[in-house]
């Protein structure tokens, strides 16, 4: 085996201030699953697409299978067999599933046109090695898929180009558990046939379950490299951060009575054919975790209590009110006081190209505002005040949003409707590709929002985070909240159990998928 | 080092948009100023400001509406509109009453900017092809109108103050009216809720939707601001005309948004400043003046004009691409 | 079954377009006194082909979420210098033919470097080169004159066996050889990738740059065919016939069903609005509109037609949907 | 040949072409096709048409009047006379947006026998009867000579106010403005360009006097409101000024008493054309290129409610009539059309 198939020798690149690379050496092997491991803004991403070609370096070179790689663009990457599966999806709306699959290279005819027929036939068999060609129909549009597709549809995009490399950036983050076992799978088999694969996940089970080598980066910088298995969390954990984490989850403090009048309460709620009765409640100082397998009206859910839904039916309580507000906006009346954090934070939960100063005003700026005149210097203390709070490593608050690491921006998102105090916390998957140490202060900084008498909802798609940082857990099954889980019988299993509709002495339906979802939750 | 510090500021300086345009009026007018002398005449630099005044009042409207990344282009004849509806009002009114013409002509304008508002925030029409729309039923509107009424095209005694005279025996009274417009502009967009919403719903409007901004009332704002400022040019420009004429908006469409970006301001929203918007305007007012003075033929005017909007947009987006 | 319902879904605002367009050509050749006949429909046909030829020049360049404002001032810049080539012996005329060609794909590739190299936003840039080709085509033509081989603008603008117009039989000629390779090839597909998400489309090896300068020439050539049938049908050249032929074809292309924000256009679609466009002018030949309330009607109708896009809206389930 | 009313249709210089057809029984249907919208003369040509066609001694002779308007753009103005030759009209009159756009339209209306008759804006072809000003001798004999004459000395500056760039008319007038310059050798000529628009010939000829000081002499095209208006507004002295005859301009001269010119292309055109194109069914014969009578008036001969109109709007068009064509209005019978008329 040839350990330095893929080689960066001295890479280094500067945004501004910031060195987002400086003098990496990494070298990667054939027929070898590495995982790339390191905090938010460590430097990942930005050695993926060095790779890929889509950014260049400021020094420094990369050779693959001892050839050195001019790259001027993302397509002599291609070429070079170099596949990157990046973090922002890359997949184009308004093309169909077969289209995106062939985008770049399609197989044509005679006239140098392309020819339809056998382009549909390589996008069959690219989602047939993913195990996803019945699912999935070639002449839908991408943009009517929902989002898991649609990770299945770039997955399958990488792997019709027969890559020698294969990157991929947080590219399971928003598969079902059932797809991620495929995704496995199919990764296994690419390893088989030699592929290079890279691998970045803030999901240690992945990384547990997949990779035969690590490699840590703390801030630009390559720590070390290991093999998988070789060191425990702890360490690795350490050397990510640079200082050990203790605990990720804060302790649980008693539950509020269950006299407390519920500050959220849903009853009958039903909309479209996604909700079909919906019963919970949610009392101040509770943090209330929302979980399932994806697509089991979770998110319609959330979107229907933030009022952005249209055709809701039935009862739904916030704090006096017995009407759900009408949009973000109408939450943020002192009725309501709710907050929503949305899933995509690069679309809808920032403007990317504003500073970071103007993210975090823009939800109180209405509070710090008399006639709509905004008091400048109350937007200066404001702003002081939530960077500190919620600890935003950004070099000043002036600069774009869009420089800051994800866990950084999670982070602005997060602080611009603090900014509103709250009563009500909607959030969605608010963790999603953050790193451990960012998780573990904004899990202590929900549980210190509940202590001081907030109620939170709390969406998510990682099993584990339900059960460590939640009070209760619903689990969603189509449409309605089968099972409300607390204390003792809050564990993975009955999360499983009930996420896929088993009664708790039946005997599971399908193996592989109560195994999908079982490996999802073993951290 | 401390020597230096002035002159490196005064070069950073220059690389902001604003600092460009200034940059290249200067060097317009040096130019100019060789070739005649009476370039550099007050009279005729306040005859400029005069005139740029009433691009200038039009663009203030635009910046706002292309800050959200959106565009006016019912300005020709929401313009025309407002001057006619202005006149007429004022006759009718007479007298002591002669004065609700103009009011009649701003709240014409502001009706107008309402159903741009309605038809790109609420019925969300793209914004190029509703005002598009908009303008030619303002056309229509006017012809019709015009066409079968005798109405007078006479200004009431205030426009006819403010487009025409002067305070002071100098400064033209259109001119007062644009600062006061820019230093509205100006404080709005700093100093207001509605302006900071304008940057955020100009950078991505779902997330500002999101963040609990009413996205649609922002966009219903600015363009009824659009429409005031372009009533407010109508108004001037009867008064300065001493009439109200079917067209008189026509050649303002083009130079009010080359204005605006050539100030700097990013044609996708969400980012520019007031002030480019303002050297913008007196660029291309000095410059048109210029070249017809020089009695340069209409095609190199023309060839002229567009290569001036290349150069220095293009300037700045190679500085932005980096 | 589902391949059927999934292709009306895709093709639904083309024949949307088309229905519309159906509707109004109806009304008119209804009040037509002479109903439809070759010659009215012909005159029809030619009225529109030229503005539907600038409108597909259009689509492709708001394929790519684009636009040129400069359109219309190639077409006129195109029309002036075929007033001035566009004659002689049978060789001279053909050779004239090419270089009007040249002449607009020349412009729109120039437009299209500007976008791409300058990294101007479109509508600047072209709303600038549009004055300079506005300036040319003066420089060309001082004043509206020249002449257009008239055997040629007489075959050009006629009807072929009595039949049909020959600027339908153009029309889809052009829309088959040129339009539909382009449609089937890598760059048409990169067209309409990187209208829909260019960074996906530069990220997924894409060439990008490439495919925008296609698109902007493309437009400049279709451009000036527009220029070429203008000078068939008038027999001269003229400078200042630019603005209206822009705004309209952003119109017809809007009409056509196509997004201005790009990745969702079709060609088919555009030159449904484009007749559109012109059937709504024409519908007051022989109705009782007073002449003076003409604009006004013409601008009403319009309005409407664009106002119908927003009916999507109530369609819509989630409220996020409408910022799409 | 014997013409058909001499006195009004009279051959432009060097012209002995005729143009005829055989006569068809009336009543007739004719249509007007008008290019451009949203400008006054346009409007008031259209509404004079109407009023005319609604005399009883015209319209026993009219079975319908058909008016379009088709903006800017040849290939609609094409299309609608096409349209109107297919629908068996006997006749279209038509001010072309282009005078150089209509050979084919012109052989198909002859192959349809339908009569054409263009105006204002003419055709540059011999087989349609034309009616229109003779521009050279309206901007060059009359206009910029009655300048000439009044100015006390003939030496100085003159400011020349052009029209639309590009536009035939235009360039005719300008070689009308040369053609009687070029005899005063010591009269120099500033140019600049006012787009036929108001505002625009302001801030140009405003600029014009702030750079070069004082004019003796002006002479405008259209628009010129703004002559006087730039005038004013710099307390230039009252020197002979030549313009168009819109209402306002041709008070401004009263009122600022400035000794000049009001030289008309008259909307009346309209009516003029519209009657011959119905002499032409009569099978009566007319010059193939006919120039109108100019009306024009000095400042000296101006008399309110004949000239000029205290109450009527500034766009209103002063001269409405051909005398010796038998067409005369009064403002009031052009509006009365209108329920709202004041
Ligand atoms: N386009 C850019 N402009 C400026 N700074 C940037 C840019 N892209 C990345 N950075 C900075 O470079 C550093 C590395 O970013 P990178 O995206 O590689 O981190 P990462 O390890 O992928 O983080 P995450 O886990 O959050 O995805 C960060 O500090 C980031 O703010
Ligand atoms: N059979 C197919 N398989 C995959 N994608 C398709 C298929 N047919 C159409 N598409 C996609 O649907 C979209 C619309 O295609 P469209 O129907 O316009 O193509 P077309 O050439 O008209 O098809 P056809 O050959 O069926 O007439 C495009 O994105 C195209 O890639
Ligand atoms: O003849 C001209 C007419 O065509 C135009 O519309 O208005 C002014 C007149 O001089
Ligand atoms: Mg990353
Ligand atoms: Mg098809």
């Amino acid at each position: 085996m040839n350990n330095d198939y893929l080689q960066l020798v001295g890479v280094s690149k500067r945004y501004g201030g910031i060195a987002a690379l400086s003098d990496v050496s990494f070298s990667a092997a054939r027929g070898s699953i590495h995982a790339i491991l390191g905090e938010n803004g460590a430097g990942k991403s930005t050695l993926m697409k060095t790779l890929a070609g889509v950014v260049r370096p400021d020094a420094g070179v990369v050779r693959l299978d001892g050839r050195e790689l001019r790259m001027t663009g993302p397509a002599q990457a291609l070429d070079e067999g170099i596949v990157c599966i990046f973090q922002e999806l890359s997949l184009v709306p308004h093309l169909s599933v077969a289209a995106n699959i062939c985008l770049a290279n399609p197989p044509r005819n005679r006239l140098g046109l392309i020819d339809r027929h056998r382009q549909n036939e390589m996008a069959r068999e690219a989602l047939a090695r993913i195990g996803c060609d019945r699912q999935i129909d070639l002449r839908e549009r991408c943009i009517d898929l929902p989002l898991s597709q649609r990770q299945i549809v770039e997955i399958a995009k990488a792997v019709v180009r027969r890559p020698r490399v294969l990157i991929l950036d947080e590219a399971t983050s928003a598969l079902t558990a059932e797809d991620v076992e495929k995704v496995m799978r199919l990764l296994r088999t690419l390893r088989e046939e030699g592929t290079c694969v890279l691998f970045i996940s803030h999901r240690m089970h992945e990384v547990d379950a997949l990779a035969d080598t690590c490699s840590v980066f703390r801030n630009g910088e390559h720590v070390s490299t290991f093999p998988a298995g070789s060191k425990p969390h702890e360490e690795i954990v350490r050397l990510m951060i640079g200082r050990p984490i203790a605990q990720v989850y804060p302790p649980k403090p008693q539950p509020p009575a269950a006299s407390v009048r519920p500050y959220l309460q849903v009853s009958g709620l039903r909309s479209g054919t996604q909700l079909k009765g919906v019963e919970l409640a949610v009392r101040p100082g509770e943090i209330v975790g929302l979980g399932g397998l994806d697509g089991q009206g979770q998110r319609e859910l959330m979107l229907a209590l933030a009022g952005l839904l249209r055709d809701v039916r039935g009862d739904i309580r916030i704090g006096e009110q017995s009407t759900p507000p009408n949009g973000p906006r109408g939450g943020k009346r002192e009725a309501y006081r709710m907050a929503l954090i949305p899933e995509d934070r690069k679309t809808e939960g920032l403007a990317l190209g504003q500073s970071v100063h103007d993210n975090l005003g823009v939800c109180a700026l209405d509070r710090i505002s008399r006639w709509g005149v905004v008091d400048h210097a109350a937007e200066r203390a404001l702003i002081a005040d939530l960077v500190k709070t919620l600890q935003i490593k950004a070099p000043d608050t002036r600069v774009a949003v869009s420089t800051l690491s994800g866990g950084n921006q999670q982070k602005v998102v997060l602080a611009k409707w603090l900014a509103t105090q709250p009563r009500l916390l909607l959030l969605m998957d608010p963790t999603r590709g953050v790193d451990v140490g960012t998780k573990q202060e904004i899990y202590r900084l929900f549980r210190d929002l509940a202590a001081k008498g907030l109620a939170i909802l709390f969406y998510s798609t990682d099993c584990d985070e339900l059960i460590g940082l939640c009070d209760r857990v619903l689990v969603m099954y189509d449409g309605q909240v089968r099972a409300s889980l607390a204390g003792a019988m809050l564990t993975e299993e009955q999360i499983l159990m009930n996420a896929m509709n088993l009664g708790r002495r039946d005997a599971p339906a399908n193996d592989s998928r109560v195994h999908a979802a079982a490996w999802e939750c073993a951290a | 080092m401390s020597t230096l510090a002035p002159s490196t500021n005064l070069r950073s300086h220059f690389k902001t948009p604003t600092g460009a345009v200034l940059l290249a009026l200067a060097a317009l007018l040096l130019l100019g100023g060789t070739l005649n002398s009476q370039f550099f005449s007050p009279t005729y630099l306040l005859l400029q400001l005069q005139s740029g005044a009433f691009l200038g009042v039009i663009a203030a409207g635009a910046t706002l509406v292309i800050l959200l990344g959106h565009i006016d282009l019912s300005v020709p004849w929401t313009l025309t509109v407002a001057a006619t509806v202005g006149t007429a009002v004022t006759r009718a009114g007479g007298g002591a009453w002669a004065e609700l013409g103009p009011l009649a002509g701003i709240a014409a304008g502001a009706l107008i900017g309402l159903l741009n508002g309605v038809g790109v925030a609420y019925l969300r029409i793209p914004s190029l092809i509703w005002t598009l729309a908009v303008n030619t039923i303002l056309l229509g509107a006017v012809a019709f109108y015009a066409g079968n009424t005798v109405i007078s095209s006479e200004p009431s005694p205030v426009m006819a103050a403010l487009g025409a005279g002067r305070s002071f025996g100098v400064l033209p009274n259109a001119v007062l009216v644009w600062l006061a417009v820019s230093a509205f502009v100006v404080w709005g967009l700093r100093r207001t809720l509605m302006g900071r919403y304008i940057y955020a719903v100009g950078t991505r409007e779902v997330a500002a939707h999101m963040s609990g901004i009413d996205t649609r009332r922002v966009i219903l704002g600015a363009f009824v601001a659009s429409g005031v400022c372009s009533a407010i040019a109508g108004l001037l420009l009867a008064g300065y005309a001493g009439q109200s004429y079917q067209r008189m908006g026509d050649p303002f469409l083009l130079p009010g948004i080359a204005a605006v970006v050539v100030g700097g301001t990013s044609i996708l929203g969400g980012r520019g400043r007031y002030g480019g918007t303002v050297a913008g305007v007196l660029l291309i007012t000095l410059m048109s003046s210029m070249l017809s003075l020089m009695h340069v033929p209409e095609a190199v005017k023309q060839i002229c004009y567009g290569l001036v909007v290349v150069v220095m947009v293009g300037l700045y987006s190679r500085r932005q691409g980096g | 079954m589902k391949s059927a319902s999934i292709h009306l879904r895709h093709h639904a605002r083309t024949l949307l377009a088309f229905g519309l367009l159906a509707v109004l050509l109806v009304a008119f050749l209804a009040i037509h006194p002479r109903g439809a006949s070759a010659s009215v429909l012909t005159a029809w046909f030619n009225q529109g082909a030229a503005l539907a030829l600038v409108a597909i020049g259009q689509t492709l360049v708001v394929l790519t979420s684009g636009i040129d404002i400069s359109i219309g001032a190639i077409m006129a810049l195109c029309n002036c210098v075929a007033s001035v080539l566009v004659q002689g012996d049978p060789l001279q005329v053909a050779l004239g033919v090419a270089a009007v060609l040249l002449v607009g794909t020349l412009c729109g590739v120039v437009n299209g470097m500007i976008v791409v190299y300058a990294r101007i936003q479109p509508i600047v840039a072209t709303l600038a080169t549009g004055t300079i080709y506005t300036g040319v085509a003066l420089l060309v033509r001082p004043t509206p004159g020249g002449e257009v081989d008239a055997g040629l603008s007489d075959a050009m603008t006629g009807t072929l066996g009595d039949l049909v117009p020959t600027s339908l039989v153009a029309l889809a000629l052009v829309v088959l050889l040129v339009w539909e390779p382009l449609r089937r090839s890598l760059t048409g597909r990169t067209l309409f990738a990187l209208g829909s998400a260019e960074q996906a489309a530069y990220m997924s090896g894409l060439s990008v740059d490439r495919a925008k300068v296609v698109a902007y020439a493309t437009a400049g050539l279709f451009a000036a065919m527009a220029g070429l049938f203008l000078g068939f049908q008038t027999a001269s050249g003229d400078a200042a016939i630019g603005l209206p032929y822009t705004l309209n074809s952003v119109a017809a292309v809007v009409l056509g069903g196509a997004a201005l924000s790009g990745g969702v256009a079709s060609v088919l679609g555009t030159i449904a609005g484009a007749f559109m466009l012109r059937t709504i002018g024409s519908l007051m030949f022989f109705t009782g509109v007073p002449p003076l309330a003409q604009p006004l009607f013409e601008g009403l109708v319009l309005i409407c037609a664009v106002a119908l896009g927003a009916t999507r809206l109530l369609r819509i389930r989630n409220r996020l949907e409408i910022f799409r | 040949a014997e013409t058909f009313l001499p006195a009004c249709y009279k051959p432009a210089a060097g012209v002995s072409t005729t143009v005829s057809y055989p006569a068809r029984k009336g009543p007739y249907r004719v249509a007007l096709v008008n290019g451009h919208t949203g400008i006054p003369w346009r409007m008031q040509m259209i509404q004079q048409t109407r009023a005319w066609a609604a005399r009883p001694d015209v319209a026993k002779d009219i079975k319908e009047l058909k008016v379009v308007s088709t903006g800017a753009d040849v290939a609609s103005q094409i299309a609608a006379i096409d349209n109107f030759i297919q629908a068996g009209y006997d006749a279209i009159a038509f001010i072309a947006v282009n005078p150089k756009a209509f050979d084919a339209v012109i052989r198909r209306a002859k192959k349809a026998g339908t009569v054409l008759v263009s105006f204002d804006n003419p055709v540059d072809s011999p087989d349609v009867l034309r009616i229109t000003p003779e521009w050279v001798e309206f901007e060059g004999d009359i206009k910029t000579q009655a300048v000439v004459d009044l100015m006390p000395v003939k030496k100085g500056k003159l400011l020349e106010v052009r029209g639309l760039p590009g536009n035939s008319t235009d360039r005719d007038r300008h070689a009308g403005v040369r053609k009687i310059l070029d005899k005063y050798k010591d009269i120099s000529v500033v140019e600049v360009t006012g787009n036929w628009d108001t505002g625009t010939v302001q801030k140009v000829v405003a600029d014009a006097i702030a750079v070069n000081g004082k004019f003796d002499a002006v002479v405008c095209q259209h628009g010129c409101r703004g002559v006087t208006s730039a005038m004013k507004a710099a307390n230039h002295p009252p020197v002979p000024v030549g313009g168009d005859a819109e209402n306002g301009f041709v008070k401004a001269l009263i009122e600022q008493k400035i000794p000049g010119i009001s030289v008309s292309t008259s909307p009346g055109q309209g009516p003029v054309a519209m009657r011959a194109a119905i002499a032409l069914l009569q099978g009566q014969t007319l010059p193939s290129l006919v120039n109108l009578p100019t009306p024009n008036v000095l400042t000296k001969d101006m008399k309110p409610d004949v000239n000029y109109f205290p109450n009527l709007p500034d766009s209103y068009e002063t001269v409405s009539s051909y005398a010796s064509c038998g067409i005369s209005f009064t403002p009031d019978e052009i509006n009365k059309f209108n329920p709202d008329n004041n």
